[in-house]
């Protein structure tokens, strides 16, 4: 199925990208981030993330359904 | 109006603080974070704002709903700015009204306190030295932008 | 200049905002405190301040003194106001820029909180029903002006 | 001896004044008060009271010295 990722901050940086589609089998994001680990030079490990999918927080284990869209959400820093 | 709002511009505290007038509220906190010169012992030039701003706006607003829910005030807002800041700017505004002052400086302090730790907003420092780096990245294993292979020797904890 | 200043005019909070800016400083609080419509269940209209100038100066003073002493905050200012006020009115305000917000709050908390209990300023309630008291009259044996010989049922509290 | 009483709030309305000069042989603040309160229908104890002289807070038993300027302070409600 295809989903869609969006890149924010340091993650846009290291993905080289604002936003990809991927063409992928993974069943969750859990397994998506490890996909796009060896493809783009994350240092982040994902115990150091938070996912969010189709605009909202959810489980790494949240299953994917075609058309999702995924963000990958590096330590924050407001204010 | 939602209580919490990005702005690209500079932020209107005079226009701010008008929308938590109240007869009824004898006290009133806010919450200003300005651009600082400098970072855990590294000069700050200047500050970039991104935000993954669908879901900021959520968690923003969801921050204000508990923080009215939680303590007994009267109206509170948050203003935060993204995009390229100078030292001095403003990057966010809180403010709180209420009948008593305890509650009003208690939920203030909330909220930026819940902002800072939930909203997904970032920040890169650009360093007077031509170094610049992401807020936080001590928790991440983020190597700074300019020297990918060295790890700096201080922790970005944020500017407060 | 000092720190600690009274105002016969409405208190402009731009400028006094503008004297604490400091780019050494990441976090600002201020809190207001704004003539509320009620206390202790009357309805107010209006608000008369009077202060004991001299000392209160003297002490307002010495309190911000104590303030910067106490906290690594970088400036404070209090601002307050006397004479007549309207429901809406800002009787006081207090701005404090520090590096960290942390000591931000806690440095403004103190101020107000010690103003309100050692500068020698005193508040004059007008109800919506005639009467009128001078507040803090429950710790006194004060009887409310128009009828001097019942106790009010309440007691003043402050506005807080 | 001769000494100055300023009134505020509270006081300065029961004592029907701003401010008075009084002809006195009390030796502190403690006893001016004691010997005002005969005249003026003052409602607060002492006890409640701070006394300033010479626009600085004191203790109620500082001697006096002639020309000393007193102001009895009701509990205070700035802010």
């Amino acid at each position: 199925m295809q989903i869609k990722i969006q890149y924010y901050a340091l993650m846009r940086e290291q993905a080289g990208r604002s936003a990809e589609t991927l063409e992928t089998t993974a069943a969750t994001p859990a397994q998506v981030y490890v996909e796009l680990a060896r493809r783009h030079p994350f240092t982040l490990p994902a115990e150091q993330l938070k996912v969010a999918v189709n605009g909202e927080f959810c489980d790494w284990t949240r299953p994917l359904s075609p058309g999702d869209a995924i963000v990958f959400i590096p330590p924050v820093a407001g204010g | 109006m939602t209580r919490f709002r990005f702005s690209q511009t500079p932020i209107d505290t005079v226009a701010a603080r008008r929308e938590l007038l109240d007869p009824s509220a004898g006290g009133f906190v806010s919450f200003e974070g300005w651009v600082r010169d400098h970072n855990e012992g590294l000069a700050v030039r200047r500050l970039e704002y991104e935000a993954f701003v669908e879901l900021a706006l959520k968690e923003g607003e969801r921050i204000l709903a508990e923080t009215l829910k939680r303590f007994p005030i009267r109206h509170a807002l948050c203003l935060h700015r993204i995009g390229d800041l100078a030292i001095g700017d403003l990057a966010v505004w809180v403010g709180v009204s209420a009948s008593h002052r305890g509650e009003a400086f208690e939920a203030c302090r909330y909220v930026i306190d819940e902002v800072k730790h939930r909203v997904p907003i970032w920040k890169k420092e650009h360093y007077l030295n031509g170094d610049s780096g992401w807020v936080n990245c001590e928790r991440c294993a983020a190597a700074p932008h300019h020297h990918e292979e060295h790890a700096h020797p201080h922790a970005h904890r944020g500017h407060d």
